[in-house]
């Protein structure tokens, strides 16, 4: 295992301790490990609480600040934080208007928001209210499952409920928001290689020089199947093709286009892989309205990536251009 | 001590199962790693290893707050889906016991209360390939033992051996809950890491609650 | 060869396709394989172009925008870019008040930006400066090398130097302040694997599972030495001693501390070897006056990092705070 | 054609030296993995493919316009250290040829004016590692074979046997210029790759403008 690590069993405590040094903006809570906005709570305003395994930076600590989230908990290495954690970051964001907890579709982070909420609800008068994402094509929502994964939508979720609690707009509103957010998007995943849990210390799975796993997790899931390695624009082809099976993106507000980087893949490569993307969303009578390219929700050091649409309307495409001030997205005033 | 448990009993069973979690801890990983995402020793070792050491720091009085603490501690430390599984396993068998030490009858009512937490927080059913499928067979086997009347020890001999049995059941199950489900046909051939640890909790309860039995 | 790519011949120009569609606010000329910001020229302003070869991406197309560069060449995958496309950038960039052209010392750059110059002022009545970024203290600057690598401060290089552009300074006064930063800015660097660059089809060099190699350029070439793998704090401690050992930066106003990721190496742990520099740099007595954590300069997707101090006096912070709208960089209004 | 080159040979030259490139893309390339970035190969080969196409989509009508030619596509084509120069001795051989066919004695002085060039572009000294130490040792044994009054069939041999011996020397050579001088003491035991790609230039002279000679 090749990391810029010290102890395994101290890589979240580290690297909180990097990220507090690197953004005075923030507040580190290092003993609940809670990344909070400096000036959380901030009074009137829904407090937006999300957070999940640690090992998908800059997702959620890095998109804490103005116009996104004021609280991200991090778990161990791909572990949901627990509940306790959840609980002080709710007290820690709650300015009077409620608090949102935003959480992917996993059962760790499911069962730990759901005790989380149970205990607010015991201790305080804090309303808070979940909304899970579940936005993972390569995951059938069924009996059979634990339902489908939360991944891309979920970072463009963050950004865009949270330009609509900064503006103001009251729990229920957000809360609705939300959830029509991860009902309009869908998502695809693949990886070129396995991550490597630090604790694990050998890669999760082995793929051979010649193969891809389709439908990976951010955790390191494996796939759904395995196929031989394929060029950018077959890749772009096999990820596109049951999201656009799943929803009809071709409405004339068009889609936000989201193509992410686990964690190994140089940009290079992610630009490379949105040229052909927008090839086939142009065959498909998709229109682009707003794109982003980068890596914003990454599994560690796999290599591969993730392509989310989101169907987005005036509204949403408002929120998305409004102001942003988080480590690991920055736009406007 | 008789066919009773006491706190003394209950914490040498926590801390067997830590025991036994730390020396499989790599395998419980592994197993985790073919159908999971590679974490589930490292989360069940650092949930006890801090539950033995609350105990050790504050020895709980008695039988309810000791499975209480335990509970807690897992809560707070695991994380994941196993830490509130777990959790609530205790928690719920916390609630079950009094303040006496816990008798035959009464452990095994508390460890189908805590069968019963499981699955009210992960409405997993018995098939899903979860841990419920070790603890579930392992219920059934100490409630079978006590109504045939015997002794503790038996009862928990049956319980683990239910217990291996059941864990090595999930092998040809196809996951219907957890991440394993996500595999699809693909999590077939594959031991569920949860109900693993299970069975180990089980070992530790023979080695420790049997008594002289 | 594990990478999201069609043909490698391709790789740049399929990128570029990718970057043009994914920032409208961008110029791209396709057949130069330029980068302009989509106002470019600046009227009034000094033009700032730099390049080099592909593979460091965000670095330098990324950088293009108000308030850093205003164009950029891409050369082939590590490989310094013709100087045709440094004419075509020159001329597009020209807003009557000179250009400056950013090199990073690499022969292959010197040597084509140099026929560049030469071209430019057979042709035109363009004012050209050049000036060269020598900043990674794993080369010694001697009679016996190429002179050090430019590296890391090129990128502060850029965000400094654009601000100051920005804001009307002349091109003598844009020139000295890009000699004044590169001579004041150290860099080093350590690979924990090799790249694969696409047209070669395999990795550069081997390190073992148990090595690393220290002082390695952003090109796969190797480094001075190869050492077993330690642990992130030990790392900071070796890639800082050079630099500190080259240059003092224990005065009053600080040093801007850039931790910069290869790659292929996550957030997580360039926070966290973040976490160890500030230790290595309290102990020293540098005071951190700002600070960048980021895969900002890439060597495609090998696993490693590079640590760079500037100096910075109050004009530079400044100028590092002044706002910034680029791919790759982004602050401010 | 007696002992002098027209377009026609020149032309040849280049394809030769083209499909000598392409077969050793890969050798070459290795060679720059070891002490550089890899790219020493690829370069190389897709200026020469530009050239090649180039003479043949606007034939050039006389030596000088032929090797100016070639110069500027393999400035604009090729990139890194080895576009400025390899181009910068086309250009300058350009500047020392004609329009007429090139005799012995015009051939030995244009690569030597290309050499001075490459001298002056690159301010490398023999010694250093780098494509001068194929490039002098040629030009030196061109020129001594045409002070002996040999055939420039017989200075070509001559100078392509000069060429891959100074190759060889590059061997234990400490690198001072270009990116192999920052491996410092690790750069010994490393053959140059631009002194290899010299080495088949006049490999390439010698099967295409050495006539019958
Ligand atoms: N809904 C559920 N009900 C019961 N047990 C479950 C459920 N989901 C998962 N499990 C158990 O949890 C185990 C995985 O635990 P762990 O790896 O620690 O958590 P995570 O899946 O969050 O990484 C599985 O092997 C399974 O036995
Ligand atoms: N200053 C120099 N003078 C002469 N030749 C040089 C000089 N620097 C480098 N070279 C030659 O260029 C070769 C490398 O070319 P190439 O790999 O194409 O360029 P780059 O080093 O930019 O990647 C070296 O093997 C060496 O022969
Ligand atoms: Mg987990
Ligand atoms: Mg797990
Ligand atoms: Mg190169
Ligand atoms: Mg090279």
């Amino acid at each position: 295992m090749k990391k810029l690590i010290n102890d395994p069993a101290d890589v979240v405590s580290d690297a909180l301790r990097g990220m507090a040094a690197a953004h005075p903006e923030l507040r580190v809570d290092h003993e609940n490990r809670v990344v909070f906005r400096g000036d959380a709570p901030v009074q009137g305003k829904v407090g937006l609480v999300s957070g999940g395994g640690s090992g998908h930076e800059p997702m959620h600590g890095g998109f804490v600040g103005p116009g996104m989230l004021d609280a991200a908990c991090a778990g161990e290495v791909f572990t949901s934080p627990v509940p306790d954690q959840m609980v002080a970051a709710t007290k820690g964001v709650d300015g009077g208007a409620g608090v949102l907890h935003i959480v992917k579709n996993y059962t760790g982070d499911v069962l730990n928001f759901e005790m989380a909420a149970e205990m607010v609800a015991a201790e305080s008068g804090t309303e808070v209210v979940s909304v899970v994402t579940d936005d993972d094509v390569a995951v059938q929502d069924s009996l059979y499952t634990a339902g489908r994964r939360g991944v891309g939508v979920t970072v463009l979720l963050e950004k865009i409920v949270g330009a609509a609690a900064e503006q103001g707009r009251p729990l229920s509103g957000v809360a609705d928001l939300a959830r029509k957010v991860n009902a309009q998007g869908r998502s695809m995943g693949m990886a070129l290689t396995s991550c490597t849990v630090p604790a694990a210390g050998r890669p999760t799975f082995d793929l051979s020089d010649d193969e891809m796993e389709i439908g990976v997790g951010i955790h390191g899931e494996p796939g759904r199947r395995r196929v031989p390695l394929a060029p950018a624009r077959e890749i772009a082809e096999m990820l596109l093709e049951p999201v656009l099976g799943d929803l009809d993106f071709t409405g004339s507000d068009g889609a936000l286009v989201f193509v992410n980087g686990l964690g190994g893949t140089p940009l290079l490569e992610l630009y490379l892989l949105f040229a052909d993307v927008t090839a086939v969303l142009e065959k498909a009578g998709v229109r682009i309205a707003r794109s982003l390219v980068g890596s914003y929700m990454t599994s560690l050091d796999m290599a591969g990536c993730s392509v989310t649409l989101l169907k987005v309307d005036d509204d949403l495409v408002r929120l998305w251009d409004a102001p942003v001030r988080t480590p690991g997205l920055r736009w406007g005033t | 001590m008789a066919d009773g448990v006491d706190v003394q009993a209950l914490t040498a069973w926590v801390r067997e199962f830590d025991r036994l979690v730390a020396e499989h801890e790599g395998e419980l990983t592994g197993l985790d790693a073919a159908i999971g995402d590679a974490d589930h020793g490292a989360n069940m070792h650092r949930g006890l290893t801090a539950a033995v050491a609350a105990l050790a720091g504050t020895p709980p009085a008695d039988p309810a707050a000791l499975l209480k603490q335990v509970g807690m501690t897992l809560i707070s430390k695991v994380g994941g889906a196993s830490g509130p599984l777990y959790g609530t396993l205790f928690l719920r068998m916390a609630g079950a016991v009094g303040t006496d030490e816990v008798d035959a009858a009464t452990y095994a009512r508390a460890l189908r209360a805590g069968l019963d937490g499981v699955l009210a927080r992960g409405k997993a059913e018995p098939g899903d390939k979860t841990m419920v499928d070790a603890l579930g067979p392992a219920c059934d086997a100490l409630d079978q033992e006590m109504a045939a009347g015997g002794s503790l020890a038996e009862a928990l001999r049956r319980a683990a051996t239910a217990a291996r049995q059941g864990r090595d059941a999930t092998v040809p199950m196809l996951a219907r809950k957890g991440r394993a489900s996500y595999l699809g046909e693909r999590s077939i051939g594959h031991q569920d890491p949860g109900a693993t640890t299970t069975a180990l909790l089980l070992d530790a309860a023979v080695t420790t609650l049997g008594g002289e039995g």
